[in-house]
């Protein structure tokens, strides 16, 4: 459904992405592991043209892009089929929840607006937030607008959703929350790319994981695979680290 | 004192009001667009028209808006006639309304103070939020209009609030192109029997009204555009 | 906030007021060469003024300071008793007299005409001026000009000149009527006679292209501020000798290049 | 246009014109200054906790903002001596430049305790608290932590109300006060009214030439006190 | 060494604290958890008078002060004998790494600069900071930024230091260099009283577990017990999600 072709990126003379490819299929969910600074949230944004790659095409079902000189009207079909989930939710900060969610229905697509409210009911309820309808992104907890954020991404029925470290920002007891949300839809079948540092997610709804370092994918796998014998070295290092020995509890 | 004066020139300076409004409101609906356009092409960047748009803030602002309606009035008809003439246009250049002469030049000026305050205004509106519009699909107009504008002027609004206040205040310089607003017209009134006390006092209360009722509007409409604030912590 | 039963400035600590010389403020429109205004070495001078430190020499009891200022300032600087005194090339008005005293003796002649296009030079006065709807320049609400037209128009209600208030400082009379910016402006003769007449004013290059035609001449009074009386008698009996001495003509002849004096006889206020 | 404009005129005016800048600098120095301490004066009230205080303070501000600079020169110059009559003080005699100083510290005074007390409120918190808990004194937390942070946030607004005081300087002509726009309109005059056009753009290219210079003084003050900040934004 | 009695503190109508007790001794480190708007950080604030509390007693060595009514001066006593680490790091934005750190010394303490300096170059060393003295605040990272805190309340050498979720601002990989540091000065015998949400750090290091919920102490032991054996229904739900069962691996 998703193809990514040798896509490179540079921020001045620093070369963030090296040449990464990248294969999604319907239903899949793939998570991107990685230390800071390998470029994670660099290829999410390059491929929803937040950012402009360098290099690069995008295959979208039948549809063809050079990522660099991508016209206005391709980065606008291509907006319309994905759908972004940001680490700090970045919900409108002037509009109420369901003002959020129908925001890009209406505009952006044009539904007319009683249809655009009722499917942003449904994706309210989807991610539990019914009762929140007309509360303000300031009247909301971290989890909640972050709930939102999801809510406002699934209304838009895209074909994928990119999730960029979607619980970083989170006290760790409202984590619990929104990754619940998320297991729920990648359970009905909605193609996810998603940046995360959340261990049990990856394991438990992923199947494949991507291992990036240095602006290139190390290895990929299924988790089972990646989490029990990860075959690069930088990736043994790097779960070590993320995933602490003493970590383990047997409550 | 004479009291008889002082009531009836108040009412006198009164009636200059709808004047000193006009010349507000028509500078501020040129000055608001054109302010946003122009300090989003200062944050973007934009080759020449960011750099004139730096030189042409210095000048006004540098400048008593005194002088600069001095050099328009003085200097737009002498620019224009050659023009009008070249062109053989039949309007007789000097029979302008003056009004037009305080439009520019308090247009002008607005537009200059207006580039400042919304220069950091949209500044404090996150990239995420930009980000966040485009990600759902609205287009470049279609997220400003309806996420970034919204958001900009709510920071904007005492500053906006200020300058407005300022600019009923300046429009007093108005005399100096014989438009009848409130401070002319107090002092005609005044001339007849040299009652400048009285009429002084006339200007300062007509301006306390007029500005603190503005002043009070805004803080209306601030908290009805802050409602999304919520009860800041 | 404010009182008009303001006390007046060294009166009150003069004990024996006899002997004291009591020093006096004397305000000017410091703008309003050649009637009254500041040289280029600071100076205050003009016809006005040297008319006025003549009065002051005549006068041992008193000791003139003289304070540059604007119109408006001095007006209502008279009135308050920051002043004792202001000359501006002011008129008298009826409704004037509520607020200053106005002296028994003027200080001096004002002409006064129309500055127009040469093709206008058969307009003689105001009501030839309204007759042919001519356009007027603007004149400062506080400058005795505009008053002279404003009695104009309510004397004569169909036949008005059509007058607008503005400000002295952006309004170039010459240059705007040779521009045909304005068909005309009210003129002081002293004024034309230094800017244009002058072989070295300013705008004697237009002195071909506008004309000046005097429609009349009026009297300048120094206003006192209303608790002046002793000081205003004290001056009509030193001006009225220096009248009498021609030393007013000699004066107005060096400033206005011109004796209106002499035209004393047809002066009507 | 060529039979009016008259290039040289502009020329020569800048030497007559530039001496008296000293007095421009005199009054808006001296107008900073105690409007000022005004200001802080003003700022700490409607940051105290007494409400009367905070209501005076802002109703100060308001009516301040609202009366043009002009009607509250001619309030203070005439005013201020009426009301001081009263009491048997006679404020008449003092020199004009005092009182244009008042006014214009006045009208200062209120711009600064709105952009003090905006500085103040855009300190986070934290960082007081920070200071007491190292056991310093609530005062001395202010005057270390505090107080130079929030003396950066204003600096930039302080530079403006500071050109905006230079220029309404230009009205002290008024009263006789003459100031570089004051000599300006003198040469006019003494021209009777001919070239005023070349005479206000030179007037206006001294004051131009001369804000420059302070917005590029403020703005190298801001960068020398900022120390420590420069990068908070751009990460 | 630091007793607080029946400390009661109300925001409006809001009763946040209602009576709380604890005791320190020397060289505890004494965790308190919780689920947000338990009153964690009031407590804390109003130990250090950041908030008045509106009742209760503080007992520090022989001092005993009235929470409500302590005068400066014994304000000011008890604020030199404790330091706070607050939880998004509140350093001192216009000074380098070092005057933050001697800051309370100098100033406060009226140590003379040059000894001051030593202690600071001390405490920063033990902190892992030595190559960063003179870098400002808005130059270093978070986990730094957090280390410098801990400096500063370390150079103080206070008889109790207290930490408000120290690592809950920070990325999920700098939390490890500052639980590290946090664990050295706890092995070196600083008393510490320490609201977290690292359970790792609360089983290593600590002595005493508080769980806190509605403004009240709900149960308090010793790690291994709580964690193992938590008495109360409320601890048992909140570990519970706290520590889901599906988070651990083994690698
Ligand atoms: N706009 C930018 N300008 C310059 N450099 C940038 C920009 N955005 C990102 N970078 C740099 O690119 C590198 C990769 O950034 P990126 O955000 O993609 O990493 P990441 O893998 O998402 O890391 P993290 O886990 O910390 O979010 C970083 O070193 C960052 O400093
Ligand atoms: N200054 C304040 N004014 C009003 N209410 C406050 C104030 N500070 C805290 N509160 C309220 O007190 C309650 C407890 O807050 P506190 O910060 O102590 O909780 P906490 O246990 O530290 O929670 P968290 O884990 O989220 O930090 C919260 O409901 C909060 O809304
Ligand atoms: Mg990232
Ligand atoms: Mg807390």
């Amino acid at each position: 459904m998703l193809e990514i072709k040798n896509i490179h990126k540079s921020f001045g003379k620093n070369e963030i992405l090296k040449g990464v490819d990248l294969k999604i299929e319907k239903g899949d969910v793939v998570v991107i592991l990685g230390p800071s600074g390998s470029g994670k949230t660099t290829l999410l944004r390059c491929i929803n043209f937040l950012e402009q790659a360098d290099e690069g095409q995008a295959i979208f079902g039948d549809m063809v892009v050079n990522l660099k000189s991508a016209t206005r009207k391709q980065i606008h079909q291509i907006r319309q089929k994905t759908a972004f989930v940001f680490q700090n939710y970045n919900l409108f900060n002037n509009k109420t929840a369901i003002e959020n969610v129908t925001e890009g229905l209406i505009i952006g697509r044009k539904v007319p607006k009683a249809e655009a409210y009722k499917i942003g009911q449904q994706a309210l309820e989807k991610v539990g937030l019914s009762d929140k309808i007309n509360s303000y992104p300031s009247q909301l907890s971290g989890g909640q607008q972050q709930r939102v954020g999801i809510a406002r991404a699934i209304a838009l029925n895209p074909d994928i959703i990119l999730f960029d470290e979607p619980t970083s920002a989170l006290d760790p007891e409202l984590v619990g929350e929104v990754l619940t949300v998320m297991k729920t839809i990648a359970k009905e079948g909605t193609t996810m790319l998603v940046v995360t540092h959340e261990m049990s997610f990856a394991k438990d709804v992923a199947n494949k994981v991507i291992f990036m370092d240095g602006g290139v994918i190390v290895e990929e796998d299924a988790p089972e695979e990646i989490f029990s014998r990860p075959k690069e070295e930088r990736t043994q290092q790097f779960l070590k680290r993320v995933i602490p020995e003493d970590y383990i509890y047997n409550i | 004192m004479d009291y008889q004066f002082l009531v009836k020139t108040f009412f006198i300076a009164l009636s200059g009001v709808p004047t000193a409004l006009i010349i507000t409101i028509v500078s501020l609906l040129i000055a608001l667009p054109l302010g946003f356009l122009l300090a989003l092409s200062r944050i973007n960047r934009i080759p020449v028209i960011s750099q004139l748009a730096r030189v042409y803030v210095s000048f006004v602002r540098g400048t008593p808006v005194i002088v600069q309606i001095f050099i328009i009035f003085t200097s737009v008809p002498l620019l224009l006639k050659p023009i009008f003439e070249e062109y053989h246009v039949k309007t007789n250049i000097y029979d302008i309304n003056p009004i037009w002469y305080a439009f520019i030049v308090f247009s002008l000026n607005t537009t200059a103070i207006l580039i400042e305050v919304f220069r950091s205004a949209i500044s404090t509106v996150s990239k995420g939020q930009l980000e966040a519009a485009y990600s759902v699909g609205l287009n470049n107009v279609q997220a400003f209009r309806r996420i970034i504008i919204p958001q900009t002027l709510v920071v904007a609004l005492p500053n906006i609030c200020t300058a407005t206040v300022n600019l009923i205040k300046a429009t007093s310089l108005g005399y100096a192109l014989s438009l009848k607003e409130i401070n002319l017209r107090a002092q005609v009134a005044a001339n007849v029997g040299y009652n400048y006390i009285e009429a002084y006092i006339d200007i300062f209360l007509v301006y306390l009204l007029l500005c603190s009722l503005v002043e009070y509007l805004f803080k209306l409409y601030e908290k009805r555009v802050r409602k999304y604030k919520a009860v800041d912590a | 906030g404010c009182s008009s039963t303001t006390t007046t400035g060294s009166k009150s600590d003069s004990g024996d007021a006899k002997k004291e010389v009591r020093t006096v403020k004397v305000a000017f429109d410091q703008g309003g060469k050649p009637i009254g205004y500041v040289d280029e070495k600071g100076n205050p001078t003009g016809y006005e003024l040297e008319v006025m430190k003549l009065v002051d020499k005549a006068l041992p009891e008193y000791k003139f300071e003289y304070v540059p200022t604007s119109s408006e300032d001095l007006l209502v600087g008279v009135q308050q008793g920051k002043y004792q005194v202001g000359v501006k090339n002011a008129w008298f008005t009826e409704e004037r007299t509520k607020s200053y005293i106005f002296p028994k003796e003027f200080l001096g002649l004002s002409g006064v005409g129309l500055l127009l296009k040469k093709e206008n030079k058969d307009v003689k006065d105001l009501s030839d001026f309204a007759k042919k709807k001519l356009s007027l320049a603007p004149i400062a609400a506080s400058n005795a000009q505009y008053t002279i037209v404003d009695e104009y128009n309510q004397a004569n209600p169909d036949n008005k000149v059509k007058l607008e208030a503005g400000d002295a400082f952006s309004v170039d009379v010459v240059q705007w009527v040779n521009e045909g910016r304005v068909d005309g402006g009210i003129y002081l003769g002293a004024t034309y006679e230094k800017q244009v007449l002058a072989k070295d004013g300013p705008y004697h290059n237009l002195a071909d292209q506008v004309v000046y035609n005097e429609f009349t001449v009026v009297k300048t009074w120094p206003l006192f501020n209303k608790k002046e009386q002793e000081f205003a008698d004290a001056y009509d009996k030193a001006i009225k000798k220096l009248k009498e001495e021609k030393k007013t003509n000699d004066i107005m002849v060096k400033f206005y290049n011109n004796d209106l004096f002499k035209l004393l006889d047809t002066v009507k206020r | 246009m060529e039979k009016y404009f008259d290039v040289t005129y502009i020329w020569d005016t800048l030497p007559q014109l530039i001496p008296f800048l000293k007095v421009t600098f005199m009054v808006a120095g001296l107008s900073v200054l105690f409007g000022t301490i005004l200001g802080f004066i003003l700022a700490l009230m409607k940051l105290g906790t007494s409400k009367i205080a905070k209501k005076i303070a802002n109703c100060y501000t308001t009516i301040i903002r609202c009366t043009p600079s002009i009607v509250l020169l001619f309030l203070v110059y005439y005013g201020l001596p009426a009301i001081a009559s009263n009491f048997g003080t006679d404020l008449n005699t003092l020199q004009t430049a005092v009182f244009v100083v008042i006014t214009f510290s006045i009208q200062f005074g209120a711009l600064m305790s709105e952009v003090m007390r905006t500085a103040y409120e855009a300190i986070d918190r934290g960082q007081f608290e920070a200071a007491v808990s190292v056991g310093l004194s609530p005062a001395q937390a202010f005057r270390r932590i505090v107080l130079p942070q929030a003396f950066v946030v204003a600096l930039p607004n302080f530079g403006n109300s500071f050109l905006e005081l230079m220029k309404e300087g230009s009205l002290a002509y008024t009263i006789g006060l003459v100031d570089i726009m004051g000599k300006a309109s003198l040469i006019i005059s003494n021209n009777y009214n001919s070239h005023s056009l070349e005479i206000y753009l030179g007037l206006s290219l001294i004051y131009w030439v001369l804000s420059i210079l302070i917005e590029q003084l403020f703005s190298k003050l801001e960068k020398i006190f900022s120390k420590g900040k420069q990068l908070i934004k751009t990460t």
